[in-house]
């Protein structure tokens, strides 16, 4: 997995890329939201347009951002969910504990 | 809310095997079974729908076969059978483990649970797939058995 | 003008099976027999060079096995074995035809064969790997074997 | 296998690119070679350099283009043999029957 940082309208955007599995992907993505922690950044967006593949430890990991997060007073959502990653999020009921958009802007505006 | 052994499905017909596969513990390998697993789905005429699900059902099973059954231990085998049963795909996955009920597993939708950051795998393999199945071999090891139902492209 | 069967390889030591695959006679599984492979000599940190060396040798050797030994039956079975012994990757491929003498081809370098379409398989398999051999197995078909020593990157 | 075929001061220069072989690629060749001396053209250069894979079989059909080139009062020659077909063209010796170069220009005036 690959993980770019950018920031929209004081909000910070994680663009993820690849595989998010076990042993590749999950532990990035955990290093990646405990240093936004660190720099006190509270507006999250996970950008999940480009990743392949995610298995149960990749959605885990999502699951433990959205709570860390929520632990440091942040708010995490999620961007771009592509059908067979949805159906995942669907089956397991997460679709309910997330927020989440098809569209960049509406994401982003929706913190303000 | 799955639906392993629930109505029978309409695939109880002559068994074809199609691919046998015998692997150490490396969890370097579990993309190779993955990818020729979901190869020969594609080569029997299964949808992309088919393929994805399959593809994160092997991975899954695969990966708990390396971890709980075998331990990480890179000397103890995984053995992996696709097979054609009419239009369902078959996979077998054996490790050296104990096993386990899957019945037995916590639900991780039950709102207690929603927020876990373990537990999904085996709940969501069933839901992606038939016939899911735990069986304890008469020597040792433990076999692993799902299918997926040919299902019309969405 | 080939290694086979001449001073004996530095690797005669204990075997570690990596793979064992078992697959129907379907040329179009013989790439992925070839991905498998190769991806495991490189996971083994062989050379580029032995990597393609292999690739070759696997690719040859499996039509070989489908289209002479199984005769392009799809119903018959090729098994496949990867494994090593110290430095040398050993690849065997079984099919269930009655076998060849590799011995009795015809050089395809002597002047008269020079331009022949055919006949450049096996010769070449031998070139590019070390102990080439083919065995009739006790109860039916052919085992043939072959293994490379890793090389130094040129 | 894929098949590009162009002209440049009166030879013709087949591109190959992916793998040549059995059942792929050498049945494409010989369609395209058998083109080629109906269309009357006589002198002809397979460039391999896009060639990932060549198996015997797809050795087997370059040798047969050469001699039904031959037969028909053409040419062929061979372009950009990148490091592992050589090595198969030198172990059969073929590299003995084929002329070979390494620069197209350099292949297409040989010719005049
Ligand atoms: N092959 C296996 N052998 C033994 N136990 C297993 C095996 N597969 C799964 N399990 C057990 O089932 C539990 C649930 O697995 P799973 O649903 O994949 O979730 P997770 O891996 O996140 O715990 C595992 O924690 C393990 O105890
Ligand atoms: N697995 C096999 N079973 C039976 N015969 C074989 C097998 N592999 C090779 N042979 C024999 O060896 C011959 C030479 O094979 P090869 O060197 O690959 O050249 P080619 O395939 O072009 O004939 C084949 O024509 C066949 O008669």
């Amino acid at each position: 997995m690959r993980v770019k940082s950018r920031e929209r309208d004081g909000v910070t955007i994680l663009d993820l890329s690849g595989d998010i599995t076990i042993g590749q992907g999950d532990v990035e993505l955990r290093k990646e939201i405990s240093e936004l922690i660190f720099n006190e950044k509270k507006k999250i967006i996970l950008n999940l347009r480009k990743v392949d593949f995610i298995d149960s430890s990749g959605i885990g990991e999502i699951v433990r951002s959205l709570t860390t997060i929520q632990k440091n007073g942040g708010i995490l959502k999620l961007l771009h969910l592509e059908a067979k990653v949805r159906d995942l999020f669907t089956i397991t009921r997460l679709i309910t504990v997330f927020e989440t958009f098809e569209n960049e802007k509406d994401a982003v505006d929706s913190f303000n | 809310m799955s639906q392993a052994n629930s109505s029978p499905i309409p695939c109880e017909t002559v068994e074809t095997l199609l691919v046998e596969l015998n692997i150490p513990s490396d969890m370097d390998l579990v993309n190779m079974v993955v990818d020729l697993g979901t190869s020969m789905i594609g080569l029997k005429g299964f949808s992309a729908d088919d393929v994805s699900a399959l593809r994160f059902a092997i991975h899954e099973t695969m990966v708990n076969a390396i971890l709980y059954g075998n331990k990480d231990k890179p000397d103890a085998r995984v053995n992996i059978k696709f097979y054609l049963k009419g239009d369902c795909f078959y996979t077998d996955i054996e490790d050296e483990g104990t096993g386990f009920d899957p019945d037995l597993l916590a639900d991780p939708t039950a709102p207690e649970n929603l927020l876990n950051v373990h537990g999904r795998g085996i709940f969501l393999v069933k839901n992606l797939t038939e016939d899911f199945k735990v069986k304890k071999l008469p020597e040792k090891g433990v076999r692993v058995t799902f299918c997926r139902l040919k299902r019309l492209e969405r």
